[in-house]
């Protein structure tokens, strides 16, 4: 695998969005080649290498390449964009769209990243060290087809309305998540060690919900199942367990209603 | 104007009988001429097929449930908006594009002409606003009347000659072009939720059937003698076995005989016929009758029909049958919108995905071809896609491809998950019919134009007719290597005028036109009740008052073209 | 000598009202009395007329005070920034007609840029709601003529649609209406025993912030399925009797305001209603619909959808236009410092955004658009009073629910005065010329 | 005595405000309409203060100085009301939660009494916040 380091140099005045910063648009280009690609600052058309030092030329295909991003990329937006394989590490904390469309390949942000990220992620990868914004692993607007698989694992916190429409695939949250978890989800399975704040599982058609900690107000359409015993992440524990969302539609397989699960930790 | 002289290209014109023979087409002054001066500008069409500028008979591309179809679906533009290029404004979408790109994309298909084919009254300030902002193509606009009170209420009492009176003032209020029926009685049992079925089934509160409804409207609509039938969408859409309904509604226009000066020959227009052929009780012996309703329309020339075909994409479904959409969301669980409208309508929007791998969507697909395939006379059957209903216009192209080639076909059925069911419920697989480029003609542009009565106007390349002209670069002295190749050459004209105009040139558009809104202004005899009625209507039931209902002014229709027809 | 202008369209709010009369001067250039609207609109036409209005542009300068300059410097600066901008903002439209909306999108294209309306901090909630789950809904005289269950949900049409409640939803007599108000039952659902909540058959005091919540308990109730004892802070007792009424109807509206798209849950409070009114068509027949503030905030969005397919917080700064509120609506744009110029016309902005978003407006180029002395061009660089809509200049408009009417002028604008559309069509050629397109 | 309670503040239309923003908001009407805090009686009895005194509204986001006056909707215990504008767009939440809404409504406030701070008219509250030099 051929590395790729970039560095940020100039700063942009607005925002930066690096559309192009994946190992897809990177794949088969030499250093040069790469500081043409495109990136927009607001309406201006400008070059990668405009904002960023670029060393190390690319792997032939996706897989082969590796992109270390460095530098405050705070204001940079849709890094690792429709990424489908190859890795992508961001040393510090990245602006919204981090991920989203990605397919495949793996990205460690370092530090947090902004909204959107991972939206309608269909495979791959994604490791936030510090804190996830809102609409994580959530679906784009109006699309019923949100992440549909692959893994998310965020060592902080998480924003609102994480794994909106999930379709499947997994997101762990390490630390709290705000309001709205897997709303209107019909697959999938997101598991929050810390604390939920509240309207966990609303609309849920199916799919699974696992927290740790407590959730400030539960939904009314979630009933209370009896308690269950779970290895969860390496953990073993007693769950208490709730199906729902007792006021959305739900599928019959094989004769049996189908409901969303929702598990909390005792 | 400029003059303009295509020469020496594959002539195809239904209107004048000519069946590719090399043909120069000239054009001065928006019209078609017989010849042109030595300095007319050339358009060499060697090894290139031309036609008339083609007529869209029924389309969904203007007006509330459209734009509720945009609003609603961002996903349906995601990564499809692109860059614009040259002169022409920003588009996106794909199921439902925008309304320059709606304009742009039937022009770079050789459209010269469409018809939005479902105005609610109350909302045609909207349809015209958006018919405005569609360039190059010339439209009007249906107004629907199947469901309206006062058509109700006059024809329970079978009062023609205040049924008639009415369209005229309906049509003249919102500057449309034709009497629309829609699910006739069903969309006005929407209102509490109900619907209707059959053409015997009593519109609740109105104590009146659709089949009067039917009958009643085809009479006004020749009592005025309108340029355009009665153009319905039959009860009962979309339901398996729904094809009794559909021959039940098209034996109520036996015994009436079109009257009018604008050359039309039909009673009634059985629009998106696809979505009205279907056998069986159920999804599972979902089968296609096809047959059955070719064999009626083949024998009954007052009837005109258009297909509806599926193009096996994702798509948004919208109609004025608002019960059929909330039926369709209970199937597929994906956002419903509904819009009741006070006293005339109602409309309803549904995505929807025609997957290849589904054989409901697979035999649909079949059903669409079959009746372009069967029917004896290609100016009585009309190609279209009940855009976005059945798959975007945008497909054209493919649906030409799959008509003109067997062999496309069968790459398709073989494609198919479920190819032995689509065999053993259509007779697709039996069709080995491949339509010439003249019957494309006569689909697309003579037969639509003459059962609008634009038979004067355009659909042909007679001197003495708009100047609407395609070219394709589609060379019919040479085998098709590849069927592929068809549907290339008619997605993008080598050139294309509208009008006189040209605003194609290699695929891309060089003019934003000059386009016209269409429609019908009828003149009738003074009625005292039928005035009165409207003034009564308005004060106690509408939320508008009737000095603010009127479609008027520039804002609205800055280029208008009024057909007129005196019916005193 | 007066005369009478009837069937005039006020222009407040989106009840858009279309039979106010207006008594005009015999020259057409006062107004002298109003009829018909309520109080606010009757204002709104008579403020019109005040003597102390700004009648021409004006550029702050840098000791603060104001410089007035012509309308074709106002041009010039405008065009200029648009011009320069890289991520310009062009906000409102909700107050102004369809055709000027028409050329600001024109604008917006050639300059690429961010174009929004007040849906962003109104409907815009509503509308993210809609693009998840669709909207049953109906015009205002399907409930004029039909409705027999009306249900009033974190709005206030007392206050905030005052002609709403008569010509529309409670009191009027309809063609299956006949009784009026004895035929409807009402239901409001409102933290506050509002003005409107007083009227209601069934008030549901519900928990500030708790509306998702108890939107879910209803559509629980209509399945019949186990209920915790309090939801929202309403006993489950009250919510099944509530959902029983809604289910007992023969048509029945939910008409919903700020009081859920702006609580806590937004989308989700509107999406939760919309799957409400979907549930009820399993029983009976039920609409739902947005309670539209600016007159035509609805328009707005019919026309940038139309032209640009998204009904707000559309960024054309690609070359195409792109959507995703919370990246391109205005508040985030603000409040992220990704903007570097501020246009607003036909909405204010700096009153009805909170704080910290109307900062970053002072630090940017900016010019308002507003016939109004506003706390927004009292943050703008530039100054521009235009004519009032609907009173001095027609054009479409939208109402509430999506019905277009066309509005009507009833007076002269001041001399020398321009309109919305005469200015932005002058912009328009300007920054043709400055950016060379055709 | 300088008491402060706590209170969830929420904003929205009234007819007043709706009136006095058609009649002009550098009017002093504007701030008679919309520069106010309705409170419960009985809130306004725990902060110890009489009908109309001026109080100062504070929250995460800002602080402002309105009217309390008596809840005209209500009762609602614990719950404030400022009408939308200038004046509650000073203390609201600017939290859109990613969707382009801030939180204009269920925002924790602390509510004190500050009889002699004077209440900014609605042009010139906003002027102020935002630093802009008045001439």
């Amino acid at each position: 695998m051929e590395t790729v380091t970039i560095t940020l140099k100039n700063a942009p005045a607005l925002y930066l969005e690096a559309d192009t910063i994946s190992p897809d648009a990177f794949a088969g280009r030499t250093a040069a080649q790469i500081a043409e690609l495109p990136v927009f600052e607001g309406n201006v058309p400008s070059t990668l290498g405009k904002y960023f030092s670029i060393s190390g030329d690319a792997g032939q295909t996706a897989a082969d390449t590796k992109i270390i991003v460095k530098g405050d990329m705070k204001k940079v937006k849709y890094l690792g964009f429709k990424m489908t394989a190859g890795e992508l590490v961001i040393e510090g904390s990245a602006d919204q769209y981090v991920g989203a469309w990605m397919k495949g390949g793996k990205i460690l942000a370092k530090g947090d990243v902004g909204a959107f990220a991972a939206t309608a992620m269909k495979g791959g990868e994604l490791i936030i060290e510090g804190n996830a914004g809102n609409y994580l692993g959530a679906a784009y607007r109006g699309d019923w087809r949100g992440m549909s698989g692959g893994k998310i694992l965020v060592k902080g916190n998480a924003g609102a309305d994480i794994g909106m429409y999930m379709l499947g695939g997994e997101i762990v949250v390490n630390g709290n998540a705000d309001v709205h978890v897997m709303t209107h989800a019909e697959g999938g399975k997101t598991i929050i060690k810390g604390n939920a704040a509240s309207k966990v599982g609303g609309q849920m058609v199916e799919g699974t919900i696992i927290i740790f900690g407590s959730i400030e107000v539960m939904m009314p359409g979630f009933k209370p199942n009896g308690e269950v015993e779970l290895e969860v992440e390496g953990t073993r524990a007693k769950f208490a367990h709730f199906i729902g969302d007792m006021g959305e539609r739900h599928k019959k397989k094989k004769g049996v209603v189908v409901y969303g699960n929702l598990y909390k930790k005792i | 104007m400029s003059e303009y002289i295509i020469k020496n290209g594959h002539v195809f014109d239904p209107v004048q009988g000519i069946k590719g023979d090399k043909k120069d087409v000239c054009i001065k002054d928006g019209k078609i001429v017989d010849k042109v001066g030595s300095s007319a500008k050339v358009i060499d069409a060697a090894g290139k097929t031309v036609m008339a500028g083609a007529v869209e008979i029924h389309a969904h591309v203007a007006g509330p449930k459209v734009n509720l179809g945009r609003i609603y679906r961002p996903e349906d533009k995601l990564f499809s908006c692109t860059p614009t290029k040259g002169i022409e404004r920003m588009g996106g979408g794909a199921s439902i594009p925008t309304t320059f790109k709606t304009g742009y994309e039937y022009a770079k298909m050789g459209y010269a002409v469409a018809m939005e084919a479902a105005m609610p009254p109350l909302f045609s300030r909207h349809v015209h606003e958006e018919i405005r902002d569609t360039p190059i193509i010339d439209e009007g606009a249906f107004p629907v009347f199947g469901n309206n009170w006062f058509v109700l209420e006059y024809l329970k009492n079978q009062e023609i000659e205040n049924t008639a009176a009415y369209c005229a003032w309906l049509l003249k209020a919102t500057k449309g072009y034709a009497i629309k029926v829609v699910n006739p009685g069903g969309t006005e049992a929407w209102g509490w939720g109900l619907n209707c079925l059959t053409v015997n089934d009593p519109v609740p509160y109105f104590d009146i059937t659709p089949a009067e409804i039917i009958k009643g409207l085809i009479e006004a609509n020749e009592y005025l003698g309108l340029p355009h039938s009665m153009h319905i969408h039959p009860n009962n859409l979309g339901n398996p076995g729904c094809y009794e309904t559909t021959l039940d509604t098209l034996k109520l226009a036996e015994g009436y005989k079109a009257k009018n000066k604008f050359g039309r020959e039909q009673v009634l227009h059985l629009t998106h016929a696809q979505f009205h052929s279907y056998g069986g009780t159920n999804w599972g012996d979902f089968e296609s009758k096809a047959k059955e309703i070719t064999d009626y329309v083949n024998a009954n020339k007052n009837i005109t029909i258009d297909t509806g075909n599926v193009t096996l994409d994702e798509t948004t479904t919208m109609t004025a049958d608002g019960p059929f959409e909330h039926h369709l969301t209970g199937l597929n669980h994906l956002k419903w919108a509904n819009v009741d409208v006070e006293l005339e309508t109602a409309a309803g929007v549904v995505p929807y995905i025609y997957s290849p791998s589904i054989s409901v969507c697979a035999i649909q697909w079949a059903i669409g071809l079959e009746l372009a395939l069967m029917m004896k006379d290609p100016m009585r059957c009309y190609i279209t896609t009940d855009h976005p209903n059945a798959g975007p216009f945008t497909r054209y192209p493919r649906v030409i491809k799959w008509l003109m080639s067997a062999k496309a076909r069968e790459t398709q059925i073989n494609a198919f998950k479920h190819k032995d069911k689509v065999l053993s419920q259509t007779s697709i697989g039996t069709l080995d019919k491949e339509l010439s480029l003249y019957e494309i003609a006569q689909m697309t542009r003579a037969g639509p134009a003459r059962s609008l009565g634009l038979t004067a106007m355009c659909g042909g390349l007679k001197p003495g007719m708009d100047a609407d002209v395609a070219v394709y670069n589609f060379n019919p002295d040479k085998p098709v290597a590849n069927p592929d190749d068809i549907e290339k050459a008619f997605s993008r004209c080598a050139a294309f005028f509208k009008s006189g105009v040209q605003v194609v040139s290699n695929g891309d558009i060089v003019s934003n036109g000059n386009k016209r809104t269409l429609w019908v202004d009828v003149k009738v005899k003074e009625n005292q009740q039928v005035m009165r009625d409207i003034d009564e209507k308005f004060i106690k039931y509408y939320s508008m008052t009737k000095n603010n209902y009127e479609a008027l002014g520039h804002h609205f229709i800055p280029n208008p073209y009024a057909l007129e027809v005196d019916a005193t | 000598m007066t005369k009478t202008v009837t069937d005039v369209i006020c222009p407040f709010c989106g009840t858009l009202c279309d039979d106010v009369e207006v008594v005009v001067s015999d020259d057409g250039k006062q107004l002298l009395e109003v009829y018909n609207a309520c109080v606010i609109g009757t204002e709104k036409f008579l403020h019109s007329q005040a003597k102390d209005r700004v009648t021409r542009p004006r550029m702050r300068q840098d000791d603060g005070t104001w410089k007035e300059v012509s309308y074709d410097d106002a041009v010039e600066y405008t065009a200029q920034m648009l011009a320069k901008a890289k991520k310009p903002m062009m906000f409102g439209w909700s107050s102004t007609n369809c055709e000027a909306q028409s050329v600001g999108n024109e604008i917006a294209e050639i300059s690429k840029a961010c174009c929004d309306n007040t849906a962003a901090t109104c409907h815009g909630t509503s509308l993210i709601a809609v693009q998840d789950i669709g909207l049953p809904s109906c015009t205002l005289g399907e409930v004029k003529n039909r409705a027999d269950r009306v249900i009033f949900w974190g709005c206030n049409p007392a206050h905030a649609h005052p002609r709403h409640m008569s010509r529309y939803s409670i009191f009027p007599r309809g063609f299956f209406t006949g009784k009026g108000q004895m035929s409807r039952k009402l239901i409001v659902v409102d933290p506050r025993i509002t003005d409107t909540a007083k009227m209601a058959d069934v008030h549901l005091q519900v928990e500030q912030g708790r509306d998702y919540e108890l939107l879910d308990a209803l559509r629980v109730a209509f399945k019949g399925e186990w209920l915790p004892d309090v939801v929202a802070g309403i006993p489950a007792e009250k919510i099944r009797e509530a959902a029983d009424m809604m289910k007992s109807g023969r048509f029945g509206i939910i008409f919903f305001g700020m009081g859920v798209t702006q609580s806590l849950s937004k989308n989700h409070n509107i999406d939760e209603a919309i799957a409400v009114t979907k549930d009820l068509n399993e029983y009976t027949k039920f609409s739902i619909m947005p309670m539209r503030g600016h007159y035509n905030v609805t328009g707005s969005g019919e026309v940038f959808a139309w032209q640009f397919g998204f009904p707000y917080s559309v960024d054309l700064t690609r070359g195409f236009a792109r959507y995703n509120p919370g990246d391109t609506s205005t508040v985030d744009l603000l409040l992220r410092g990704e903007l570097d110029a501020m246009f607003t016309i036909g909405s204010d902005p700096g009153a009805h955004f909170p704080i910290s978003a109307i900062k970053p407006i002072a630090k940017i180029p900016s010019v308002c658009v507003d016939p109004h002395l506003t706390p927004t061009t009292g943050v703008s660089k530039l100054h521009v009073p235009v004519a009032f809509n609907g009173v001095e200049v027609g054009g479409n408009c939208y109402r509430m629910d999506n019905v277009p009417i066309d509005c009507r002028k009833v007076v002269e604008p001041p001399e020398g005065m321009l309109t919305d559309e005469q200015f932005l069509i002058k912009v328009r050629d300007r920054l043709k010329q400055l950016k060379g397109v055709a | 005595m300088a008491n402060k309670i706590s209170l969830n503040l929420i904003s929205g239309r009234t007819i007043q405000q709706g009136v006095a923003i058609e009649g002009g908001k550098e009017k002093p009407l504007y701030r008679t309409a919309a520069g106010i805090i309705e409170m419960d009686k009985e809130d306004l009895k725990k902060l110890g203060a009489w009908r109309n005194t001026n109080v100062r509204v504070s929250s995460e986001y800002g602080s402002v100085i309105v009217k309390a006056v008596e809840a005209t909707q209500g009762p609602h215990p614990g719950l404030g009301f400022i009408p939308m504008g200038p004046w509650a767009n000073a203390v609201i939440s600017d939290n859109t939660y990613s969707t382009g809404m801030p939180t204009f409504k269920g925002v924790p406030v602390t509510v004190e009494v500050a009889i002699n701070e004077p209440i900014l008219l609605g042009i010139e509250l906003v002027q102020k916040q935002c630093g802009v030099k008045v001439g």
